[in-house]
């Protein structure tokens, strides 16, 4: 599991891939953002919170079909069903390799980013928290699209359009939360609404997520 | 006995390929299947390996015994050969690579990224792999692809090396491997019963 | 054997086909009663003027866009427990009717709010979870036309209906807590009080019950489809290897 | 030439990808939006064309790994560059096969997402013109960067991050056109921008995408 | 003369591979390159393909001549065999497929998906490609991989159709195909001047 988790961080850093690029989708989203509606700053602070987020989720949504795919295509994802890992553990493994390198770096950046935007004050902390505690879920929920989808050539787009919905409550309390924050306002149900969700998904959905990948291997 | 398949038939998307297949293995045997393309070898194989059920008929194998190796070699480009096999041999709990190295004669290629290498050194990668699965029973479909008659005779020394010491090897191929082993000619038991009982469309017919 | 004889496709075809034009005459019946009396003898509301009436289609559309996708759960567990073919590829069939009855409720809301609310669309809770509905209908048909292997296909689709409806769910309370918005609540509750007068109501029962009677029709007609093409398929399969 | 869209046209359909799945990301988008920053209409509204925008361009950016890569990975592309059609001729036909299966039907279904987003009645023609001349300048630059990234596994963000400072101009004209038609104003001076920069990319990119594509190939 | 090399010098990801090659091939000639894994092979191909340059010596090729069937077959698993070969058939500006489904006896699986094909009836449908190209000049790469013994007939039977007919081919290959041809062995080619002019670390030694 360990040597699973290694290995992929290895290829996330060497493919190019990894840390930076998901990082750098979200600075672009977040940077298009204001060409797109206008330089108005109240309209910007009324918006970051929830521009954030989006950000933060359709970073991680573009390097979805890494998740999986590429081990499908070489045949690692066969052998892998045939070794004694457990498929439990190893969608649970590629899930937290694509936490790490995708949801770990956008929570650390979101703040700095949050100043482009004009986030008020007291909302960076509440932004961060809340990034940190929904951004493992938006993994998880992402393995199980792309085991989902794994067996069919190019599944992207099909993938998001399965993953988006199941993102919504997420998103909703996640934004929420910052949004609350930032106002200045009491962010604590939609807090604990979040870490709801993100355990209820860790702790149940790797059971479907391997049933349904060991359907497509047959 | 590692394998142990009595009247088994197989499906491939739903269509029965394969019936009447009888078979076994115990400790130092190899079975070569033959049968032209598109026959159901690679179909048997992965039924073996256990990625895909049985159509009916009983497929006895024994538990976390199957090292399995498909067309394609799951070799991932980015990672160096070393690196390649050492993840192998972690996930199957192995600890040293040094001897499928040298068996595989891949010692002078140890550092190079799996991504560039010709086709056959990385058949012989793909191998070598087998050797740091610890798993008695080889399931092998078309291993010699691609490779020059030197690393034939190599993938053939290593199979031999492995039966004698108490594996098995199941091996599809269209090649002569140069291996004394029983073979088995799936071409006559191409499945006649379109109704065997469990494929797909059965229920509608 | 009991009921699940009918699981067998064959079984199920010459069952269904008695009972499909008998089914799709009664709902063309309630339909027309309904709607007929519903637009044309009915008093218009003192406050919504003849805009009300759209009700007729809209209420009907909103319960069958929500019941199709519980019946496809229940098909899709039926087919997880107990494999039985019938009700994978009923789910499969009720998941395009489901989808329209929600795009009905949807549009016919959006046209009933323009008078109504002074705009085409407000991101109302009731609204929102439709929309969210009419996504999942989306992945789920496209996760279908996705997967060649029926089998397999009936697999996938069931376990995201199951994961499908946790979420839908939760999306709705999510939608509930973000925004308490303008549609009214549920008014179909057999409390008299809060029910809607009973000349708007008594029509509107009877188109209900066409709604469920056409839901009814069209899953079994595509039922019937869906079975026909797997026989094809299956015919052809065979033709081709022999 | 027209063996090659009529291919790639038959492919996007049966892939299951082509027109519908563009089209529901955007829709996607559009939906989540709400989520993200709250549902006040006039906020909404404000920010509803530079969304609409954003959407479609998010759209187009999402399918632009599929122009390319599965015709490197399965060595169509090596099998095209050795046969009589020009590369010119492939990466422009590439283009247009993207822009039928995505920017077209994006073009089409936008005046409908506007109603979601309370888009204000005049901007509706001012957001679909925008669009029917924009999205072709975003499938040509996206094959662009497809040539850009196709010899690298899995190019998906690296590329999404070439292509995205590309569109910023795009962007910027395309909302602008949206924005002044739907708060009533002037839109020519952008409209006129917009459309000199899809003449400029469809007659020029082309030959720099080749160029790149045949270094790749090498 | 379809291909005239002299004295041609190749390298692969930098490094020069084959050095001092000189052969020619006219119309009804075969040539099979004969070497062990990573020898050089693939990469001689390519260059004669056109899809990279030559470090050094002279390469000539007739125009549009080339048809080339690397490893991948660069067949669309969507698509059915007849549209997969028609496309192609399209693309080079022919019209009839029906020759090279009779040849390569795909007949009976025309109508069916590439994607749903075995490894060898995917690697005869590759092949079928190279007989809607129209092309004189045949480079292949490995193409009997995967085959059964009776496909390698048919294919040494294409061949050899193609060669009296005016055609000439370059084969790579580990396995003996049973064509009378002269045979290349690039092992005595390999490259040891590493400071071969156009290498691209040569102007960094
Ligand atoms: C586009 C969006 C709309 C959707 C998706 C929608 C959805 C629904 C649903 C699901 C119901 C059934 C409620 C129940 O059975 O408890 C319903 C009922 C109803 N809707 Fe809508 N609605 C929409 C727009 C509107 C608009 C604009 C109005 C305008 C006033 C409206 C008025 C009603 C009324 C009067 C009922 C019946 C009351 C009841 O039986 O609950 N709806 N709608
Ligand atoms: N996904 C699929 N769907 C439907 N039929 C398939 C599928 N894959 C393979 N087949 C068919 O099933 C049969 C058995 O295929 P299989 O791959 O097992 O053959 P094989 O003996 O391994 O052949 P080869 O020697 O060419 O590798 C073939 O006729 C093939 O066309
Ligand atoms: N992308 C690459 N970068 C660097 N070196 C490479 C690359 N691809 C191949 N090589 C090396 O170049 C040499 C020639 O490779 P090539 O593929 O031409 O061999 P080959 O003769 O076709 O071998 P095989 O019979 O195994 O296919 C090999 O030593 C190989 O390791
Ligand atoms: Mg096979
Ligand atoms: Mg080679």
């Amino acid at each position: 599991m360990i040597a699973l988790l290694r290995r992929d961080l290895a290829l996330a850093v060497r493919a190019g891939g990894g840390f930076g690029l998901g990082l750098a989708f979200f600075l672009i989203v977040v940077v298009l953002v204001p060409f797109g509606v206008g330089p108005e700053t109240p309209l910007l602070t009324a918006i970051a919170p929830g521009v954030l987020w989006l950000g933060a989720l359709l970073a991680c949504l573009l390097s979805l079909d890494r998740i999986l795919a590429l081990d499908w295509e070489d045949g690692s994802l066969d052998l892998m069903a045939t070794s004694p890992l457990p498929l439990e553990g190893v969608v649970t493994i590629k899930a937290l390799a694509h936490w790490v390198t995708t949801g770990l770096p956008l929570v650390l950046a979101a703040p700095v980013l949050g100043v482009l935007l004009n986030l008020p004050g007291p909302g960076y902390p509440w932004l961060t928290l809340s990034l940190a505690l929904g951004t493992p879920a938006l993994s998880v929920l992402g393995t199980f699209g792309a085991a989902l989808t794994v067996g069919l050539k190019r599944g992207g787009l099909l993938l998001s359009l399965l993953v988006l919905p199941l993102y919504v409550p997420t998103l909703i309390f996640g934004a929420e939360v910052a949004r609350r924050g930032a106002a200045g306002l009491d962010p604590m149900t939609p807090l604990l609404m979040l870490a709801g969700i993100t355990c209820g998904t860790i702790a149940l959905l790797p059971f479907a997520s391997a049933a349904v990948l060991r359907m497509n291997l047959r | 006995m590692l394998v142990k398949a009595s009247d088994l038939a197989i499906a491939r998307g739903g269509v029965p390929v394969l019936e009447g297949l009888s078979f076994a293995l115990g400790a130092g045997e190899a079975l070569i299947l033959r049968g032209p393309n598109g026959a159901g070898k690679t179909t048997l194989l992965r039924t073996v390996a256990g990625l895909q059920p049985a159509l009916s008929g009983t497929l006895e194998v024994a538990e976390e015994s199957v090292a399995y190796a498909a067309h394609a070699d799951g070799l991932k480009s980015m990672l160096t050969v070393t690196e390649n096999l050492s993840f192998w041999a972690s996930v199957f709990g192995q600890s040293s690579i040094e001897a499928a190295l040298d068996r595989f004669n891949l010692r002078s290629l140890a550092d190079r990224q799996a991504g560039t290498l010709s086709a056959g050194q990385k058949r012989r990668l793909g191998l070598a792999r087998l050797l740091v699965t610890g798993r008695p029973l080889w399931v092998l479909d078309e291993p010699t692809v691609s490779l020059d008659t030197a690393s034939v005779q190599l993938f053939a020394a290593a199979v031999r090396a492995h039966l004698a010491g108490g594996g098995a090897a199941l091996i599809a191929t269209h090649i002569d491997l140069g291996l004394e082993a029983r073979v088995l000619d799936v071409t006559s038991h191409k499945a006649v019963h379109r109704d065997i009982p469990g494929g797909f469309e059965e229920a509608f017919l | 054997m009991s009921l699940w004889e009918y699981a067998n496709p064959k079984k199920f075809l010459a069952l269904s086909g008695k009972v499909l034009p008998w089914v799709s005459g009664l709902a063309l019946a309630c339909l027309v009663i309904g709607l007929v009396w519903g637009f044309f003898f009915t008093p218009e509301d003192y406050r919504q003027g003849a805009t009300v009436k759209i009700i007729y289609l809209h209420v009907p559309a909103a319960l069958m866009a929500i019941n199709s996708w519980l019946m496809m759960l229940v098909a899709s567990l039926i087919w997880i427990v107990r494999r039985h073919h019938v009700s994978a590829l009923a789910a499969k069939a009720a998941a395009p009717v489901g989808m329209v009855m929600t795009v009905i409720a949807l549009v016919t809301g959006a046209i009933w709010g323009q008078p109504m609310w002074g705009t085409w669309w407000a991101w109302d809770p009731r609204l929102t979870s439709f929309l969210i509905l009419f996504l999942f209908y989306l992945g789920y048909m496209a996760l279908w036309d996705a997967i060649e292997n029926p089998d397999t296909a009936a697999d996938l689709t069931s376990i995201l209906c199951l994961v499908g409806s946790v979420f839908a769910v939760l999306s709705r309370y999510a939608v509930l807590f973000w925004n308490q918005g303008l549609h009214q609540g549920a008014s179909l509750s057999m409390d008299a009080e809060e029910n809607v007068a009973d000349v708007f109501w008594y029509p509107l029962l009877v188109c209900m019950a066409g709604f469920v009677l056409l839901f009814l029709a069209l899953v079994l007609l595509r039922t019937r489809t869906e079975i026909r093409a797997r026989r094809i398929k299956a015919i052809l399969a065979r033709e081709r290897a022999a």
